[in-house]
């Protein structure tokens, strides 16, 4: 290991890509080398830097659960210069894959509690591996709730997933488009998801929050909780500073002494309470 | 300069400014650096002298700086060029301004309006150092593939911290050339060619624009001459097209052309 | 290891410079350019230059250059072939004429890259760099290497460090095996110890702040009006980082020349707006105040709660170069005025 | 050793150079092979840069071709670029850039012999000066080694 380069990538082939929504796409990716694939594992939280190489890393969630074996899945919108060129591959082609980095969900502290599912926008992915791998793990939890947000219909991701969610027994779901983005067809919620949730008031009873979505979403939602009496230290989310080493070298994730890639990027909210406001 | 601290303490009184950007004494005895002065009291901190050779007029573009509210800048003859370039480019706005002017025998004049610098500057014409004609032509007159080497070797020290850009009052771009990547114009790394892309697409976006302050020279930490790149392209465009110094036409050189304009190498 | 003693003439340098370049070894030293002296490579002893206090660049890129490669690949449809540069050969190289808070600036940079995670391209190119230092006989009103438990004849950092003496002769310090080896190579060259110490051939650097002081006030002092009212002449380039020894942020690039390229390691600034910017358009530091405070922290709060070691060595480079004269110590002094929070 | 053959791209108006090699094709006008043209709306768009990228991935040489002064479709975006070409010419020039090595030339839609003659003696010139190493050296720079 501590002769490991540790900037090279490990190379992909991309097995499938679904279009998840208007410039977001899903990629599945195998190792092309077994012993690499052997060896890899990660859980549910972390992150990697995934590149097309003569374009450059960008860095995103691993989507999957832990808990699928053979393969990892990252979900990304076409955004900025390697995102682009991330869109322009095909099922088939090679891309490189750094990691796992960064902290983790402590799921397995989540034993016999209920989860609720906060997530907004392009948010899901992150959360999408956490709830796999409890719904993968379903008798160790309680209640599952999901209440998940985007802009408008079209703008969902993961829909089949939504769909079989939706139908499962186990699981509430609530979703919800911003006003004006919904269909005449769409039977969901239509209003933003702090006052979405505030309505479906789910029980803080033994139960964890998590909280993926965009700045402004996120500062809304924790009153919220907080006001449907979950505390602090049962709230958890994740922060998505720019990274481009993964391992804090490169110095520009931190905030204040925590540096997001190592220390996050799963925080709870007592603990980011305690950082400087620069995130 | 007590004319300058009366003047300075007057327009914070009465608040016609809230902010006065002058110079005060630097981190050594050679140097001043530009202070923003935004209480009466601190008015005194205001100096004037020959080490005042910082471009203040760049901070005039500065979003953080505007919010300060409406400021007076003190104004020696480069940085009145700069503010009349900057005018010419719509980037300033006469009645958002106060501009205490600064003449090479250090008396101050206020401007009323940049038509006023525009008539002071035209008896204040920039003049390229005789020394600095003197190493362009050196240059010039090299074989060219020596030209190219010794180019390459002034900027192999650039590690493209861009002092020079950010030096200068008309880089005022919230967005460079640099900072685009799609598609990337210019390598980000700083190895040779890097730095060549850079110096000349920088030279290139101020050809017709310098004013021959010498701020980037000043600002580059490791004493490249980058000035002599404007300052040929200056001669270039007085050559051209027609002695340049900042004027309210907006005719800037590469905005604007003349249909008979002359050149020898197209066929 | 145990500090050995040593005398070197002054004639004896010029020998030794020739021993070193024979032995394969790229020297990089001082070398004056107008007003300023530069780290460069040199191939001859005489463009060696003895005027200068400190260089106007830092010796840091012998270890973290300004680009460097992390691999190069070769790409078709069906493959993607990766060579990593970590199996490149990295030049055997003498650092000539560093000062003593250049060479303890390769501690925090060391840290930096190895703790935690061993970056093993940075560790390979520490190795084959030997650090022979010369002590400082001279300071100016931008050095304060003494307030970061720093010194004008440090050892710190140093395979060797080299202090004039009064005749002209140089008192030769070795520290390391490195430096012992050199030694043994080049034994002619080196004689007994003198008997006249260094202290006296020392700069006087007058301390300006207490750095232990400073690091308890920082703690609590991240909303402070002072930290825009510091950077307010700041024009937002990277000067300041790209001289300082000690900076070692970074942004990865790729570079691709049709189906070839390289993946790079560049320095990066975080003075620079665009460090922190997420696709989505939102900073975290989006003022230059924030980024200044960044920095300030960065060295003297959050790396010496880390690692014990601030990340300064109090060279002044950033103050001296700065466009805008912002001053470093300016901050730091302030910093000690101000009252203790929490 | 096999002949040094230029490697030259040609950046060229859609409406006046194009149009007049195509009529250097159909006129059956031979000549020399050597160039690759990138056709662009109006030679105003031709960015500056794009002259350094060819260098930089490879050219040996560069042609720049557009209308004729006053025959320009948008009016007067060639009398924009002839202005920058004479600022840029002299840059590069002071820079050591082999100027040499760009010709511009206008070329309209009806003189597809002027374009055969235009890429031929651009060619012979880049062949006697032959391949623009200097400029792939700095290019190149990364390949042989890291920069300190």
């Amino acid at each position: 290991m501590d002769n490991k380069n540790i900037y090279i990538p490990y190379l992909m082939r991309i097995e499938k890509i679904t279009l998840e929504a208007p410039g977001v796409k899903t990629f599945r990716l195998k190792f092309e080398n077994e012993q690499e694939a052997e060896a890899f594992s990660f859980k549910a939280g972390q992150f990697g830097e995934y590149s097309i190489v003569g374009v450059g890393e960008s860095t995103f969630c691993i989507a999957s659960s832990p808990t699928r074996k053979g393969y990892i899945e990252c979900t990304f919108r076409q955004a900025g210069k390697v995102t682009s060129a991330l869109s322009l591959a095909e099922e088939g082609d090679v891309i490189g894959f750094r990691g796992p980095y960064g902290n983790t969900f402590p799921i397995d502290e989540w034993k016999g509690k209920s989860l609720l599912f906060i997530a907004g926008g392009i948010a899901l992915p992150p959360m999408r591996c956490v709830i796999w791998n409890a719904l993968d793990l379903r008798e160790n939890f309680k209640d599952i709730t999901i209440v998940y947000g985007a802009k408008s219909v079209d703008d969902l991701v993961y829909k089949h997933e939504l769909e079989e969610w939706g139908k499962r027994p186990d699981i509430r779901l609530v979703t919800t488009v911003d006003p004006g983005g919904e269909t005449p067809e769409w039977k969901g919620e239509v209003g933003f998801v702090p006052s979405v949730l505030e309505k479906a008031a789910p029980s803080s009873q033994n139960t964890i929050a998590i909280v993926c979505g965009p700045p402004i979403m996120i500062k809304f939602t924790f009153p919220v909780l907080e006001k449907l009496g979950f505390t602090e230290e049962n709230i958890y989310t994740t922060l998505e500073n720019r990274m481009k080493c993964g391992f804090g070298k490169c110095g520009r994730c931190n905030v204040g002494e925590v540096y997001v890639c190592k220390d996050g990027p799963v925080f709870s909210y007592d603990q980011l309470k305690l950082l400087p406001a620069e995130y | 300069m007590m004319d300058l601290i009366k003047r300075a303490t007057e327009l914070l009184e009465s608040d016609a400014v809230k902010v006065v950007i002058g110079y005060g004494k630097g981190s050594s005895t050679d140097r001043t650096r530009a202070i923003f002065v935004t209480q009466v009291a601190d008015c005194e901190n205001l100096v004037f002298n020959s080490q005042c050779i910082h471009n203040l007029a760049v901070y005039l573009t500065k979003a953080e700086i505007k919010k300060l509210g409406k400021p007076a800048i003190v104004a020696p003859v480069p940085v009145l060029r700069s503010i009349l370039q900057l005018a010419a480019e719509n980037q300033l706005t006469e009645n958002d301004l106060v501009i205490l002017g600064v003449t090479p025998e250090s008396q101050l004049i206020e401007f009323e309006s940049f038509a006023g610098i525009e008539t002071f500057l035209d008896t204040h014409r920039i003049k390229i150092d005789q020394k600095y004609q003197e190493t362009i032509e050196k240059i010039r007159s090299m074989p060219v593939a020596e030209r190219f080497a010794w180019w390459v070797k002034e900027l192999e020290p650039c590690f493209k911290c861009y002092a020079c850009r950010s030096a200068c009052p008309l880089c005022y771009c919230t967005r460079c050339t640099v900072e685009n990547n799609q598609p990337q114009w210019i390598s980000v790394a700083s190895h040779p060619l890097g730095n060549l892309e850079w110096h000349v697409m920088r030279a290139m976006h101020l050809a017709g624009r310098c004013t021959d302050c010498e701020a980037c020279y000043n600002a580059c930490p490791m004493g490249i001459p980058i000035h002599l790149l404007t300052k040929s392209m200056l001669q270039d465009v007085n050559e051209n097209f027609g002695t340049y110094g900042p004027t309210l036409k907006k005719d800037n050189t590469l905005s604007s052309f003349k249909p008979d304009d002359k050149e020898s190498f197209i066929r | 290891m145990q500090t050995e003693n040593y005398l070197i003439r002054k004639s004896s340098l010029e020998k030794l410079f020739t021993n070193l370049i024979g032995n394969g070894k790229t020297i990089y030293a001082p070398k004056a350019k107008g007003d300023l002296a530069l780290f460069a490579k040199v191939d001859a002893f005489e463009e060696i230059t003895e005027d200068y206090i400190v260089t106007a660049n830092s010796a840091k890129s012998l270890v973290f250059p300004r680009a460097e490669k992390l691999f190069s690949y070769k790409k078709s449809k069906e493959n993607t072939e990766i060579n990593d540069a970590a199996s490149d050969t990295f030049p055997d190289v003498v650092l000539w004429g560093t000062r003593p808070c250049d060479a303890a600036a390769f501690i925090p940079l060391n840290n930096n890259f190895n703790e935690d995670t061993p970056d093993i391209i940075f560790s390979k190119r520490s190795q084959k760099v030997l650090v022979m230092s010369f002590s400082c006989s001279r300071c100016n009103e931008y050095c304060f290497c003494t307030s970061v438990n720093g010194g004008p004849g440090n050892t710190t950092g140093s395979d060797i460090l080299l202090t004039k003496l009064s005749e002209g002769d140089y008192l030769a310090e070795v520290m390391t095996e490195k430096g012992q080896l050199l030694v043994k190579e080049n034994s002619d060259l080196f004689e007994g110890a003198p008997e006249e110490g260094k202290e006296r051939n020392l700069a006087q650097v007058t301390t300006r702040f207490n750095q232990e002081e400073i690091q308890a006030k920082l703690q609590n002092l991240f909303e402070n009006p002072l930290w825009d009212e510091q950077s307010r002449a700041c024009l937002g380039c990277g000067a300041c980082t790209y001289v300082c020894p000690v900076c070692s942020c970074f942004d990865i690039q790729d570079e691709a020349h049709g189906n070839k390229g390289t993946r790079l390691r560049c320095w990066d600034s975080c003075g620079f707006g665009l460090f922190t910017l997420h696709t989505s358009g939102h900073n975290p530091r989006d003022k230059q105040g924030g980024r200044w405070r960044q920095r300030i922290l960065h060295k003297f709060l959050y790396l010496p709660n880390k690692s014990k070691i601030a990340g300064c060595v109090g060279c002044g480079r950033c103050g001296k170069s700065c466009p805008a004269d912002i001053n470093i110590l300016d901050t730091l002094t302030a910093l000690q005025g101000e009252p203790h929070h929490g | 050793m096999s002949e040094f053959e230029p490697k030259i791209i040609a950046f060229v108006c859609n409406w006046c150079t194009y149009a007049g090699a195509d009529l250097t094709g159909t006129s059956r006008i031979k000549y020399a092979q050597n160039v690759k043209i990138i056709r662009f709306p109006c030679t105003g768009r031709i960015d500056f840069m794009l002259l350094l990228k060819s260098f930089s991935e490879g050219a040996d040489g560069i042609i720049v071709s557009g209308c004729h002064p006053n025959d320009c479709h948008y009016t007067s975006g060639n009398f924009h670029a002839r202005r920058r070409w004479i600022m840029f010419r002299g840059l590069l020039d002071l820079l050591g850039i082999d100027v040499r090595r760009i010709q511009y030339s206008w070329v309209s839609a009806a003189e597809g012999s002027k374009w055969a003659d235009v890429v031929n003696s651009t060619v012979a010139t880049i062949r006697e000066l032959g391949p623009y190493t200097d400029y792939a050296k700095v290019a190149g720079y990364l390949e042989k080694e890291a920069k300190l």
